[in-house]
C-alpha cells in the first residue's frame, strides 16, 4: 500500500509537471503535443535516442548510487563529481600505459585503479569528518574543483595525448567497453552499471556491512556503544561511495570516450545526486529516478533536434519538471499531510 | 558591438523544423555542431556568423546544435548525420575524434571540421595559424606599452595575457604573442595567467586587474567568454587590452587596442561554399594564416579615433612590416606542440 | 620573482574584491542554516537576481530599481523553494539544485529574449552601483589603492555582516531564530510559528542573494554571463560551513578564499603551473578549516582531561 | 463545595488517535485552582498525550477541554500561554546552544528598541531565584548545566511566562532524593502562591507525598480520581497496572564467585571538572549486585563509559574476567564478557529509527547464526526477537515495529532483553529503570536478580536511592569522581549514604578517602 502510493505519487508529479510545462510551451507560442511527442521520440524511438537514453542513464545512476551510500552513514557527499574526474583519469591512465595486457586483467585493473583513486578521493573529507568533525558539504565542495584542475593538469601536462585536444592518449582496444545500438554510445557499462547497483542494494539491505552503515547514520553514539566503530564505519562508506564513483568515471571514460577528455563530465554527478535527493535516497528508487532524469535529458536533445522550441525553453521546462517532482507531499491530501506532520513534529527535536 | 550582431540567431533554429519531403531543388540543409554555447562572443560566435553569411548569401537551410556536455557533442553530430543534412560542420578541435569515427558511416554525407584536421573522403578540414595571429598582437602590444604619453600607459616594459582553460591551443597563442613582443623588445616582460574557465568572466576581471597591479597596461584575452571581463576591466581601469577571434576593438572603443582575428567565419563559410559550389574536395585541408588573411590583426580604427593625434602611428606600420616578413617566411613563428602547418 | 610586486597593497583591496559576492552568498546561507535549512539554491538565486539587475538597468537607467527587482527577484525564486521545501516537503538540497538549474534556465531563455542576444550581454547603457570615490585620497597612492572606488555593495557586505550578527545575537528575532534551527519543538512550545520563521529567513536569503546577483551584474561588473555565477553561490555554502553558521566567521573564511585567489592570480603571472595556482584557493581553506578544528579537538580533549587540573 | 466553577481546567471524553495507536480513548481530567493533582498511569498510558493536548501541541480527536470554565478550540502553545498554562515536557524543551537566560525569556523576550533587554530579563528572573530559592546560572550554557538545574530552568520558563497552571511531565525521574526534597518544597511554595500543579510521575511515594488529588489513566482511559487521603500507594499500582504489585523483591543472596570486574586506579576524562574520574577502584564479583550511589554527574557516567571502552582510560586498568580491557575497543571488550544498558536509552541504548528485531540483535549482528560472513539471515533474526519480545514482554508483539513508537517502558525492556540475553560475565546497570512504569520496575528488578543468581556480576548505577538500597549486595558512593565510601547492603541506610553522596563522612564505610584521591583498600 503505502509502497505504490509512492509509485503514484511521483507518476502524478510527473503528470503535473507536464501539464505546466505545456501551459509554459502555450504562453510562448509552441505546440505543447508536438513537443512531448518529440521528448518522448526524442528518449525512446530509434536506436540512436533509445541508446543516448541509457547512455546518460549510466553515470547517473552510479553516482546517485555513490552519493546513497554516503548518505546512509550520514555523509552529505557532494564530491562525487571529483570522484568521478579522479577514477576516470585513473581508469585511462591504466587503459593506455599498460597496452598488451591481456584484456580481461587489462580491464580489471583499469576499474580497480578507478575505484581505488575515487575510494582515496573520498577518504579525505570521510575522515576529515569522522576523526575532527569537519563539515563534508565545505570540504567536498571545495574538494570537487580541486580534483577538476588535477585532472585538468594531467590531461594538459604528463598524460596528454598532444593532439591539440586535451585529452589523454586512447586506451587499448582491449579494455574499451563495447558499443551497442549503433550509432548511439549506449555500451556494455551498463550492464556493469546493473550489477554494482544490484550488489550495493544487496550491501545495503541484506548484509552486515550494511547494517552496519544504518547503524551509524541514524545513531553514532547507539552504534559506538554495541561494538561498531562509528568512525571507522563512516569512513568505510566514505570509500565505498568513492569507489563506486570512481566506477562511474571508469565506465564514462571506457564507455563513451575511449580517453580522458578535459572536463568532460558537466555536472554528471550534481545530476546523480539530484536523482538520489528527490527520493530521498531511498534505494528502491534511485534507479527510476535517475532513469527519468536520463529519458529527461536525451529526450529534450530529441526535443532541440526535431522541433522548433529553442534549447532555452528546453531547458526551462526541464527545470521546471525537476522542480515539481522534488515536491514528495504534492499529493498527498491536505489531511493526511497535516496528520504526517503532526507525527514529524512530535519526535524530539533535533538537538545536536 | 557584437552582441548585436548575433541576435538573429533564433532565427535559422525556427528554420530547422524540417518539412523535409521538398522538391528536387530544395536548398542545401547544413548542420553546424558546437561544442558550447553561441553567445561566446569569440569562436563559436564567429561561426555563426560565417554560416549566417553562408545563409544570406548561398540560400541554405541552417540548424544549429549547442551543447557544453562532450556526451551530447558525439550524439548531436551522429543525429545531425543521420538525419539527412548535406553537410555537417564539427565547429571545435573537439569533434576530431568524434568525425574520424562516425565520418566514414555517412560515406553520402559531406563533413567539415573547423579548427583540427580529420583525414577522410567526405571530410575538409581548415586550421588557423592563431601563433602567427598573436604574434603581431605581441609585437603592438610590446610597442604600446612604453607610449607613456597616452594616458594610462606605463614606462614598464611589461604586458599581460590572459587565457581561459589551461588547453594546448592556448598555448599556441601564447607562445606566438611571447615571439612577437620579445621581438620588438627583447627585455619585455609578459605576464601570463589562466583562469582555469572559459565562462567566468569575473575571474577573468579579477586576474586582468592583478596584471595591470603589477607593471602591465595591456593585457591579450584569449578567453571566449572569460574574456569579456578581461575587456571590462581594461576600460574601468582605465588601461588596454587586445581582443580575440572576432573584432572586439568596438566593444568598448579606446580600451582595445586591436582584436586578432582568428576568421572562423570565413572557413566556415568557405566549407559551405564549397558545398554549394560543387568545389567541395574531399580529405583537403585549408591552413589559415597571415598570408591568406585567415589570422590577422584589425586595422586599429576604432583606437585611433579614440587617441586621435595621440594614436601610435608607428604601431601599424611594424606590424604591417611584420605581417609582410612572416608571410615572406623571413620571420618564422613558433608553434606549440601539435599545431602549425602539417 | 618580485615579492614586492605580489604582496603588494593592492592585494588588500583584490581580497575584499574577490570576496564580496561570495560573502553575500555566504550570508544568505547563514540566515537559514539558522533555521536549519541548508540553502544550496544561492547559486540559482544569485544568477536570477544578476539577471533582474542587468535587465531593469539596461532598459531603465536605474541601478537602484535594478537593485530593488533583484532583490524581488531573488525573493521569488527563494519562494518557490521554501513553499515547496516547507509546505510541499521537497528535500531542500534537491529542490536547491532543482532552482539551480531552473534559474540558469530561464536566465538563458530571458536573455535571448529580453535581451536579444545570446551568452553574454554588456551595453554601456547598463547602469552601474555607484562606487565611492573619495577626491580627497586621489592624491595618496595608498589610501587611493586602498580605499577608493570601493563599490557601495562591498561597503555593504561588510556591513551586513554586523548587522546579521546583530540581528541573530542580539534582537528577539535572532534567538527566536536560532531556537528554531536547533530545536524546533523547544521553538514551537514557546508559542514560535516555526514554519513562519523559516519563510521569513527564506525570503530574506532570497533578497541577499538577489542583491549578491546584483552585485556581480552591475556593481563588479557590468554585463550579464550565462552561468556568470559560476559556483560562487557553492562556494558561498561552503563558507557558510567553514564558518559554522556564523556571520563573522563565515566572512573570515570569504576573506581567506579571496585572499588566496587574489593571491593565485599574481603568482600565476611567474610562471607557476596555472591549474596548481588555480586550486589553491581551496586546498588553503580545506587545510585551515582542518587544522584549526583539529585544534579546537586538541584543546577540548585537553579541558576534558582528568589528568589536567583548573 | 463542589461546584462546577472550582475547576480551572476541565477535559472530558477526550479522544486522540496516532496514525497507528489509539494514544487517548477516554480522558477525563478536572484540576482545581491551587492544587497539587498527579496524573500516574504505565508507560504508555497517555498521560503525556493529554496534557500535550491541553498545552496545544496535539489537537484532540473528540472531547471538550473549558479553561476557566469556558470551552477553548484550536489551542496552540501560543494560546495555552496566554490561557496561564506552562509546562515542562519529559524531554527539556531547552535549546542546547543557547544560554539558560535566552531559553527562559525564549518567544517572550523583554526589549528595549529591538534588542533584547538581558538586564531586565535577568532581574525579572531573580525575583523567581529569590521567591523559590532556586539556584540556576542564568549565563551558563544549557549544555553546561546539570539535569536537575535544567529542570528548574523548565519551571521558571513556565513561571516567567505567567503561568498559573504548570504541567510538569515526569519532572522527578532525574532527580536525586535531595533534589527532589527541594523540588517538592517549590512545589509547595507554588501552590502556596495559588497556582494549579499538574504532577505526572512513576514513583507512587512521592505522588502520596506531594498530591491532593490523584487521577489515574490505563492504556488511553480514565481510570479514577481520588483523593489522596482515601488511597495507599499499593492501591495506586493496582489501579495503574490492574494487578497487584510487588517491588520490593527479596534479596536472595547468590554465591559469590570469582572477580570478574577490577578495576585500578582509574582516571580519565570528564563532561565537567566534577566528574572527572581520578584514580578510582573496585571489583565486582560474580553472582553479586555492586550498587553505585550517587548525585547525578559525580562521574558515574563516565566511570561507566570508561569501562565499557566508550571513553579512554588515562591512568590506571579494567580487567574483565581476568583479562585486560583497558581501552580497547568497545566490541572487544563486549567479546570479553561485557553487557551493559546504558543510562539513556534514546541516545546509547536503541536506535530508535530501526526496527524492534534490529535492535534486539545489534550486538551479535556479526555472530552466527544472524550473520555468516558478511550476509545478514533476516529469518534467524526474526526468529531470535520474537523470541525475545515474548520472554521479557514487549508490546507491541511486531518485530517490524521501529521502537520510536513505543512507550518508554517498552524500549527499556528491548534494552534490557538485548544485554541480559547477551550472556555476558558482567552487567552494568546504569539507570535501569528511569522513566519507566512500576510494572517495569518491578520486572526489570526481578530479571537483574535473575541476572545475579545466574552467577553474573552486576554494577548497577542508579540515581533512585531506594533501588540502590533494594537491589545491591554492597554499596559504593562516588562524589566528585572518586570514592567517598564502600560498605555492604547491611550497614547502609538512606542516612549514610546520602551524606556520603554530598561528600560528608561516614562512621559505616570501611574505606576512607585519601587527600590524593586514591582509594585505599
Ligand atoms: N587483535 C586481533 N586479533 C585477532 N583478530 C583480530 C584482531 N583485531 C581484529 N581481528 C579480526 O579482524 C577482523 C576485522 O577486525 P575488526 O575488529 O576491525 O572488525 P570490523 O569489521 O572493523 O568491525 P566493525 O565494522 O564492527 O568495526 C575481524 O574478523 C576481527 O576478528
Ligand atoms: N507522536 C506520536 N505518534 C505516534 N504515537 C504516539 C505519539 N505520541 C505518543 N504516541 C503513542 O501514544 C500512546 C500514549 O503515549 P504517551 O506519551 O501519552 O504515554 P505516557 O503515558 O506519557 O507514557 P510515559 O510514561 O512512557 O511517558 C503510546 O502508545 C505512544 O506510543
Ligand atoms: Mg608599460
Ligand atoms: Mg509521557
Amino acid at each position: 500500500m503505502k509502497i505504490n502510493n509512492k509509485y503514484i505519487n511521483l507518476l502524478l508529479t510527473i503528470v503535473v509537471s507536464m501539464f505546466i510545462g505545456a501551459v509554459v510551451m502555450l504562453i510562448l507560442g509552441y505546440n505543447p503535443l508536438e513537443a512531448y511527442f518529440q521528448l518522448f521520440k526524442g528518449a525512446f524511438v530509434g536506436k540512436l535516442n533509445l541508446g543516448t537514453t541509457l547512455q546518460k542513464f549510466v553515470p547517473l545512476l552510479l553516482t546517485s548510487i555513490a552519493f546513497v551510500i554516503s548518505s546512509r552513514v550520514g555523509v552529505f557527499n557532494v564530491g562525487v563529481e571529483g570522484e568521478l574526474y579522479l577514477g576516470a583519469m585513473a581508469a585511462a591512465w591504466v587503459g593506455f600505459a599498460f597496452k598488451g595486457l591481456p584484456a580481461p586483467i587489462h580491464l580489471i585493473l583499469c576499474f580497480a585503479a578507478a575505484m581505488v583513486v575515487g575510494a582515496a578521493w573520498a577518504y579525505i573529507p570521510g575522515s576529515l569528518k569522522a576523526r575532527l568533525g569537519v563539515n563534508e558539504v565545505c570540504v567536498t565542495i571545495l574538494m570537487n574543483y580541486v580534483a577538476k584542475f588535477i585532472t585538468s593538469y594531467l590531461v594538459n601536462g604528463p598524460l596528454s595525448a598532444k593532439t591539440g585536444v586535451p585529452q589523454t592518449p586512447a586506451v587499448a582496444d582491449g579494455v574499451k567497453l563495447t558499443q551497442f545500438m549503433k550509432p548511439s554510445q549506449a555500451h556494455t557499462g551498463l550492464f556493469i552499471a546493473i550489477v554494482v547497483v544490484v550488489v550495493i542494494f544487496w550491501l545495503m539491505s541484506r548484509s552486515t556491512t550494511g547494517y552496519k552503515f544504518t547503524s551509524v547514520g541514524l545513531n553514532p553514539l547507539h552504534a559506538e556503544y554495541v561494538g561498531i566503530d562509528p568512525k571507522k564505519t563512516m569512513i568505510r562508506a566514505m570509500l565505498l561511495s568513492g569507489a563506486v564513483g570512481g566506477i562511474a568515471g571508469a565506465i564514462e571514460i571506457l564507455g563513451v570516450y575511449g580517453y580522458f577528455l578535459d572536463n568532460f563530465s558537466s555536472g554528471i554527478a550534481m545530476d546523480g545526486m539530484l536523482a538520489a535527493l528527490i527520493v530521498k535516497s531511498d534505494i528502491k528508487m534511485v534507479p527510476l529516478m535517475a532513469f527519468f532524469l536520463a529519458v529527461l535529458k536525451s529526450g529534450a536533445l530529441g526535443m532541440e533536434r526535431y522541433t522548433g522550441v529553442p534549447k532555452s525553453i528546453v531547458d526551462t521546462i526541464i527545470a521546471i519538471f525537476i522542480v515539481f517532482a522534488t515536491m514528495e507531499a504534492l499529493f498527498v491530501f491536505n489531511k493526511r499531510r497535516k496528520a504526517k506532520k503532526e507525527e514529524q513534529s512530535a519526535l524530539p527535536g533535533k538537538q545536536n | 558591438g557584437c552582441g548585436s550582431k548575433s541576435s538573429g540567431s533564433s532565427a535559422p533554429a525556427e528554420s530547422g523544423t524540417s518539412e523535409s519531403k521538398a522538391p528536387a531543388d530544395k536548398p542545401l540543409k547544413v548542420a553546424l555542431i558546437y561544442a558550447g554555447f553561441l553567445g561566446d562572443k569569440s569562436f563559436n560566435d564567429s561561426a555563426h556568423e560565417g554560416a549566417l553569411r553562408a545563409k544570406e548569401e548561398l540560400g541554405i537551410e541552417l540548424k544549429e546544435m549547442e551543447s557544453k556536455e562532450p556526451t551530447e557533442w558525439e550524439s548531436n553530430f551522429v543525429a545531425m548525420a543521420a538525419d539527412g543534412y548535406d553537410l555537417v560542420i564539427g565547429v571545435s578541435t573537439q569533434f576530431q575524434e568524434i568525425m574520424t569515427k562516425h565520418c566514414p558511416e555517412f560515406p553520402n554525407t559531406k563533413f567539415a571540421l573547423i579548427d583540427g584536421v580529420v583525414e577522410g573522403d567526405n571530410i575538409v578540414s581548415s586550421t588557423f595559424a592563431q601563433n602567427e595571429g598573436s604574434f603581431l598582437a605581441g609585437a603592438a602590444a610590446a610597442m604600446f606599452t612604453t607610449k607613456t604619453d597616452i594616458p594610462g600607459v606605463n614606462a614598464d616594459k611589461t604586458i599581460g595575457w590572459v587565457g581561459g582553460m589551461d588547453i594546448p591551443v592556448l598555448h599556441d597563442f601564447f607562445i606566438g604573442y611571447e615571439q612577437g613582443a620579445k621581438y620588438v623588445d627583447p627585455e619585455i616582460k609578459i605576464l601570463q595567467s589562466f583562469a582555469g574557465t572559459f565562462n567566468d568572466p569575473l575571474k577573468g576581471k579579477e586576474l586582468t586587474i592583478a596584471q595591470y597591479s603589477q607593471g602591465a597596461d595591456i593585457v591579450m584575452n584569449v578567453a571566449s567568454g572569460t574574456g569579456t571581463g578581461i575587456l571590462e576591466a581594461a576600460k574601468e581601469q582605465g588601461k588596454f587590452a587586445v581582443g580575440v577571434d572576432l573584432n572586439q576593438d568596438d566593444v568598448y572603443p579606446g580600451s582595445i587596442l586591436t582584436s586578432m582575428l582568428k576568421r572562423v567565419d570565413q572557413a566556415t563559410y568557405l566549407a559551405i561554399e564549397s558545398v554549394v559550389k560543387g568545389t567541395f574536395e574531399g580529405g583537403k585541408t585549408t591552413y589559415l594564416d597571415i598570408s591568406n588573411g585567415g589570422v590577422s590583426l584589425t586595422d586599429m580604427s576604432t583606437m585611433k579615433t579614440a587617441l586621435g593625434d595621440k594614436f601610435p602611428q608607428d604601431i601599424l606600420d611594424k606590424i604591417t612590416e611584420l605581417e609582410a616578413k612572416v608571410k615572406s617566411g623571413e620571420i618564422k613563428v613558433n608553434a606549440y606542440e601539435g599545431f602549425g602547418r602539417k | 620573482m618580485e615579492l614586492s610586486s605580489i604582496f603588494d597593497f593592492t592585494l588588500i583591496y583584490a581580497t575584499i574584491r574577490a570576496a564580496t559576492p561570495i560573502l553575500f552568498a555566504a550570508l544568505a546561507a547563514v540566515i537559514t542554516q539558522q533555521a536549519d535549512i541548508i540553502n544550496i539554491g544561492t547559486e540559482g538565486i544569485m544568477l536570477t537576481g544578476a539577471f533582474a539587475a542587468v535587465c531593469v538597468s539596461f532598459f531603465t537607467g536605474s541601478w537602484l530599481l535594478a537593485l530593488l527587482v533583484s532583490m524581488v527577484a531573488g525573493a521569488v525564486m527563494s519562494m518557490i523553494m521554501a513553499f515547496a521545501h516547507i509546505k510541499y516537503k521537497a528535500d531542500i538540497c534537491a529542490i536547491g539544485t532543482a532552482i539551480n538549474m531552473l534559474a540558469l534556465a530561464i536566465t538563458k531563455f530571458g536573455i535571448k529574449q529580453f535581451l536579444g542576444t545570446t551568452g553574454s550581454f554588456t551595453s554601456p547603457k547598463i547602469i552601474a552601483i555607484p562606487k565611492l570615490h573619495i577626491a580627497l585620497f586621489d592624491n595618496n597612492k595608498y589610501l587611493n589603492g586602498l580605499f577608493n572606488n570601493w563599490s557601495m555593495m562591498e561597503i555593504f557586505g561588510i556591513i551586513m555582516v554586523f548587522v546579521m550578527s546583530f540581528l541573530l545575537y542580539r534582537t528577539v528575532w535572532g534567538l527566536r531564530l536560532r531556537s528554531v534551527g536547533r530545536f524546533p519543538m523547544a521553538a514551537e512550545t514557546a508559542g514560535i510559528h516555526v514554519n513562519k520563521m523559516k519563510y521569513q529567513v527564506m525570503l530574506i536569503s532570497g533578497i541577499l542573494g538577489g542583491m549578491a546577483g546584483a552585485h556581480l551584474s552591475i556593481g563588479y561588473s557590468q554585463m550579464f554571463t550565462e552561468n556568470m555565477t559560476n559556483g560562487r553561490g557553492f562556494m558561498g555554502v561552503a563558507a557558510m560551513f567553514f564558518g559554522n553558521a556564523n556571520p563573522v566567521m563565515a566572512w573570515i573564511g570569504c576573506l581567506l578564499f579571496g585572499f588566496t585567489d587574489s593571491l593565485g592570480g599574481r603568482l600565476q603571472s611567474y610562471g607557476w603551473p596555472s591549474q596548481f595556482v588555480l586550486m589553491m584557493p581551496y586546498i588553503i581553506t580545506i587545510a585551515v578549516l582542518a587544522v584549526s578544528l583539529w585544534r579546537k579537538y586538541v584543546k577540548e580533549a585537553k579541558a576534558k582531561s582528568s589528568l589536567v587540573t583548573k | 463545595m463542589e461546584s462546577v466553577n472550582e475547576y480551572i481546567v476541565e477535559m472530558t471524553d477526550i479522544e486522540k488517535s496516532f496514525a497507528l495507536v489509539k494514544a487517548v480513548s477516554n480522558g477525563q481530567f478536572n484540576l482545581k485552582k491551587g492544587e497539587i493533582h498527579s496524573l500516574i498511569g504505565e508507560n504508555g498510558a497517555g498521560k503525556s498525550t493529554m496534557m500535550k493536548m491541553l498545552y496545544g501541541i496535539y489537537a484532540n480527536d473528540g472531547g471538550v477541554i473549558k479553561i476557566k470554565g469556558s470551552e477553548v478550540t484550536g489551542l496552540t502553545p501560543k494560546i495555552a500561554i496566554e490561557h496561564g498554562i506552562g509546562m515542562v515536557h519529559q524531554e527539556f524543551m531547552l535549546v542546547n546552544e543557547l544560554t539558560v537566560l535566552e531559553n527562559i525569556i525564549l518567544g517572550f523576550e523583554p526589549k528595549k528598541n529591538m534588542i533584547i533587554d538581558f538586564d531586565s530579563a535577568k532581574k525579572e528572573i531573580q525575583k523567581y531565584i529569590d521567591t523559590y530559592n532556586m539556584d540556576i546560572q542564568p549565563n551558563k550554557r544549557i549544555d553546561q548545566i546539570s539535569v536537575g538545574e535544567a529542570q528548574r530552568v523548565e519551571i521558571i520558563k513556565t513561571l516567567y511566562r505567567g503561568a498559573e497552571i504548570v504541567i510538569l511531565d515526569e519532572p522527578t525521574a532525574v532527580l536525586t532524593p535531595q533534589e527532589c526534597k527541594k523540588f517538592f518544597e517549590i512545589l509547595n511554595s507554588l501552590k502556596a502562591d495559588g497556582k494549579s500543579i499538574v504532577f505526572i510521575s512513576h514513583k507512587l511515594n512521592e505522588v502520596m507525598e506531594i498530591s491532593d488529588r490523584i487521577t489515574v489513566m490505563r492504556q488511553g482511559k480514565f481510570v479514577d480520581t481520588v483523593n489522596k487521603e482515601d488511597t495507599n500507594t499499593a492501591e495506586l499500582a493496582k489501579m495503574m497496572v490492574g494487578r497487584e504489585v510487588f517491588l520490593n523483591v527479596a534479596k536472595k543472596k547468590a554465591e559469590v564467585g570469582k572477580t570478574v570486574l577490577q578495576v585500578d586506579g582509574l582516571w580519565t576524562s570528564g563532561e565537567k571538572e566534577l566528574s572527572k574520574i581520578r584514580g578510582v577502584s573496585l571489583d565486582v564479583k560474580a553472582g553479586e549486585i555492586v550498587g553505585i550511589a550517587g548525585i547525578d554527574g559525580n562521574g558515574q557516567s563516565e566511570l561507566i563509559e570508561a569501562i565499557a571502552g566508550l571513553r579512554k582510560v588515562e591512568k590506571g586498568t579494567v580487567k574483565l574476567d581476568g583479562v585486560d580491557v583497558t581501552n580497547r575497543s568497545p566490541k572487544k571488550i563486549r567479546e570479553a564478557g561485557l553487557t551493559h544498558i546504558p543510562e539513556d536509552r534514546n541516545l546509547r541504548g536503541l536506535n530508535r529509527r530501526m526496527t524492534i528485531m534490529d535492535n534486539m540483535v545489534a550486538v551479535k549482528i556479526d555472530q552466527k547464526p544472524f550473520a555468516k560472513g558478511i550476509i545478514q539471515n533476516h529469518k534467524e533474526i526474526r526468529s531470535f526477537s520474537e523470541k525475545l519480545i515474548e520472554k521479557f514482554d514487549v508490546r507491541p508483539r511486531n518485530p517490524l515495529a521501529l521502537t520510536q513508537a513505543l512507550s518508554g517502558g517498552n524500549a527499556q525492556k528491548i534494552v534490557v532483553a538485548r544485554e541480559v540475553d547477551a550472556d555476558g560475565k558482567l552487567l552494568i546497570a546504569s539507570q535501569p529503570s528511569r522513566g519507566v512504569d512500576i510494572g517495569a520496575i518491578e520486572s526489570i528488578r526481578k530479571i537483574l536478580n535473575e541476572v545475579k543468581a545466574n552467577g553474573k556480576g552486576i554494577l548497577l548505577v542508579s540515581a533512585d536511592l531506594e533501588e540502590v538500597l533494594s537491589l545491591s549486595d554492597r554499596i559504593i558512593v562516588m562524589y566528585e569522581g572518586k570514592i567517598t565510601g564502600m560498605m555492604s547492603a547491611e550497614e547502609a541506610n538512606e542516612d549514610n549514604i546520602g551524606m556520603l553522596m554530598m561528600g560528608g563522612y561516614s562512621e559505616g564505610s570501611d574505606k576512607i578517602v585519601q587527600a590524593g584521591g586514591e582509594a585505599l583498600s
